[in-house]
């Protein structure tokens, strides 16, 4: 119900050592902060979902919270690689790191079957390319009318959604603008959300664009001013290009990301 | 000497490609680089869509990512991912996909998951598939621009993430594949298109400097030549001028 | 590419006999002009698909317009029975009518499948009812990831889609506000399309809740002030609630309704 | 004689079957009325979620339709129609689906499709199905409001619109289901509840003045009655005084 708590309560009360957690953000209004308190809270084994897991996920991934990752582009945009997550994934450092992977329509797709309830999704995709062989979530099915066949995928419904957004109201009704991505597919495919916001404010007024997700739909929202930094949220901050372009030299270096992650992350306390 | 880089004529040659008026899938990077040079030169029309959900976007300065805010700022419209992909590529509403290449073989096929023969244990791990393979499935056709080198330019790609031609001429319309496929691959070194017979991407374009052996050499296959090579006309001053104006505000 | 035409030139150029056309718009943003001008220029054997068949189509199926009815819902809202509906199916008048008849939530996700190039859509639906019994499009589709089974429809792929909107640009790009219902689906379904429009103007300045649909989805664009009369386009008109109680009286008696059309329809040139 | 009409019992008591705070998706007519009455009075946080795909419609005055202006312009949302239906309907967000019927059966069913035995050739063709299978597929609970006569509450309906218990309690599990099905039906003479073990409509409750004698030949099957049968308390004056306010603004 919207319940308006502070990031380090929702987390602790949303996020246990095994649980399926989704943190998107299609490049805008990403829960940064978020990603780094569930670090802070040393959570570990989740699995992660993310369509385009980028410098959080290589965050949580290098700080050893994860056991497994289902996503369709894992890299820094614009930049390069992701080296945390190569890490994981070509030498098991922290932590090995199993993979399922598809295809951003494939992605979206299984969270719109999540948020709609039903337990997979159709679409065309996949075909000719080797993911197949490699994921068995894609699965060829049969249209009953015409007899062409196409692709399924199953539904996405991770135990937490988490989003940034840039409002809310005191009754915990979010309003995002902008890029909104899967924003409201992940959280209501979610059994429970957290949505982080830029501001709580008093009364959500119209803006062109904006979705809104009413409280009720939402399990609890927590006001983290730049919570989507290094990614932005469109209104409230410009994204930080130079810090992904920094992160190339930190992530590149197991020493250098721990020195980043004790003094950046783990000795750093939330505002709320 | 000339007055320009390699990479400034791929980028040049790529504009080029691209059809004023026409709609553009466009990923990240050089695609992105060569449909905004193209927006400002010869296709002030063309119609910019990124998988981030951003229609008809107008950049004034490069975008690094497909989601940065300048992208929603001067978009037509702006809708979420689900639709992009559902509504706006897959029924084959675009013209033109655009995208890089990790590896790509002798059909257009394209690599950008994992370098090495297994998938468990890669040589290396590259990002994964993103928009590309419905991208490359359900644009009317594709268009590929990536840098001409036999590491990049496989006999065969260790990981199929998006169909070109398959195995031949015939792969696509026994898979079910709405688009045409990849119509054109532009490198540093000049354009490649797929024989009309064969599916076999064919030198048939050198950039001005560059002869065919060059090509051939930077390619990991033994490379079909056309009988008559065209050449591509220099980088017109208009067209360096507007591209170090767009890479220079990067 | 959204060209601006008049309404009875982008008529007779969309619709022709035996065609499958869509007039679309959720109570709101009705396109009763276009239906009007179809009404006048004579069309027959038109399979009119629409998810509320209410006071346009009982007129078009009173003028003679339709072979069949593709619907969910066939009443006047609010107020009771379409009846020059109810007399072509019991009493074949003017013309008999065949009927396909599905819930909203089948017809909706036919439009999203047609939308989205794909033969068919999934949803829990029908289930128990005697649709399928007397619906050929209602069939069970079972889940190749848990073996639930649940219910497929086909794409609805209109030859011609027609909704009412509020303004256009002079390039054809289309916006509208309120209630959009499926006016999306069903022009991005359809084969070509027709969007009346309250103005164009020189510029879509922002609008909250507005949807876009560029020019390049859209086949025509006509400009028809007040053509979803007496249903409403907010911004520029109130639903007309005393036009829907008269239509009772007028189209309970066949001799009523053909005055009516007559004098109303036939005899009337749109402005354009 | 009484200060109100049985029509007015009937929305009253209707209205007082919403707990506040629920999300309850709101046929028009009859259900609309209630639902709004339920906010002006006892349940001021009931949120009324209309098929047009407002969300949190709050009108000031009853809407003739289910796409007036009134509530799009007063909504927290406005959602385009396929997502009512697959976002916020299917997957169960809904408490309370409220619907009318032209006719009900002793199950639970419900017909709002056509009167007679020949689908083809009906003696009544009604409006059909619209929003009905579903929201009584897949809320929590449904509630249905509609007047007590032998023609409406009949042995069996003549089509099955929108599925209560079926043929008895198992089949809503057999069918699938995800909703409990029809919890309460409200008429203007009393109330009537699924019996916990047959599924069963039974008598449970009488509007004052009524006995169950009445409530027994009004319907088309041998009415099962409640061992004790409450009676509706009677209308407040302050809900006579808000429905008359609604009622006179429509």
């Amino acid at each position: 119900m919207g319940v308006i708590a502070s990031l380090p309560e929702a987390v602790a009360e949303l996020v246990r050592d095994g649980a399926t957690v989704a943190l998107e953000g299609f490049t805008h209004l990403i829960p940064v902060a978020a990603g780094h308190e569930i670090i802070r809270q040393g959570r570990r084994d989740l699995t992660l979902v993310r369509m385009t897991p980028d410098i959080v996920y290589d965050q949580m991934i290098g700080a050893g919270c994860a056991r497994k990752l289902v996503f369709s582009w894992a890299g820094n945009p614009g930049v390069g690689s992701l080296h945390r997550f190569r890490d994981a994934v070509q030498r098991g450092w922290p932590a090995p790191l199993q993979i399922e992977e598809h295809s951003h329509a494939g992605m979206a797709n299984r969270y719109v079957a999540g948020a709609s309830g039903l337990p997979f999704a159709v679409l065309r995709g996949y075909v000719g390319t080797d993911l197949p062989v490699h994921t068995a979530t894609i699965k060829p099915i049969t249209c009953p009318f015409t007899g062409e066949v196409l692709t399924a995928v199953p539904a996405l419904n991770p135990d937490v959604g988490i989003v940034h957004a840039q409002r809310a109201d005191r009754a915990g009704n979010v309003q995002m603008w902008g890029i909104t991505g899967v924003h409201k597919e992940v959280v209501l495919a979610s059994r429970r959300s957290l949505v982080t916001v830029e501001e709580v404010v008093d009364e959500l007024d119209p803006r062109p664009g904006a979705v809104i997700l009413p409280s009720w739909a939402v399990t609890f929202v927590a006001e983290v001013p730049g919570g989507a930094h290094p990614s932005y949220a469109m209104g409230y901050s410009e994204r930080d290009n130079d810090y992904y372009l920094a992160w190339d030299a930190i992530s590149r270096d197991r020493a250098a990301f721990t020195r980043w992650l004790e003094e950046h992350v783990l000795n750093r306390v939330p505002a709320t | 000497m000339t007055g320009w880089t390699a990479d400034e004529m791929m980028t040049v040659a790529a504009a080029r490609a691209l059809r004023d008026g026409a709609r553009c899938f466009v990923g990240i990077g050089r695609p992105s680089t060569a449909a905004n040079l193209a927006r400002r030169t010869h296709a002030p029309d063309l119609v910019l869509i990124y998988e981030s959900g951003t229609i008809g976007a107008k950049p004034a300065r490069l975008p690094l990512s497909i989601g940065d805010g300048v992208l929603a700022d001067t978009a037509d419209a702006v809708v979420p991912v689900p639709e992009i992909f559902n509504y706006w590529l897959q029924p084959g509403r675009i013209d033109v996909g655009f995208l890089g290449a990790a590896q790509i073989d002798r059909y257009g096929n394209i690599n950008t998951t994992v370098i090495g023969d297994d998938y468990h244990d890669p040589a290396v791990r590259l990002p994964g598939a993103g928009g590309a393979p419905e991208i490359a499935a359900s644009c009317r056709e594709v268009i590929v621009i990536v840098k001409h080198s036999p590491r990049t330019f496989v006999e065969r790609v260790d990981f199929v993430t998006s169909v070109g031609y398959g195995t031949g001429p015939d792969d696509r319309a026994k898979l079910g594949l709405t688009g045409r496929g990849p119509v054109l691959v532009i490198t540093d070194l000049g354009l490649l298109e797929p024989d009309p017979r064969t599916a076999e991407l064919t030198l048939t374009q050198l950039h001005p400097g560059v002869d065919a052996a060059r090509a051939a050499e930077a390619t990991g296959w033994p490379l079909a030549v056309a009988p008559s090579l065209r050449v591509t006309p220099d980088p017109s001053p208009a067209e360096l001028a507007a591209l170090r104006l767009l890479e220079r505000q990067d």
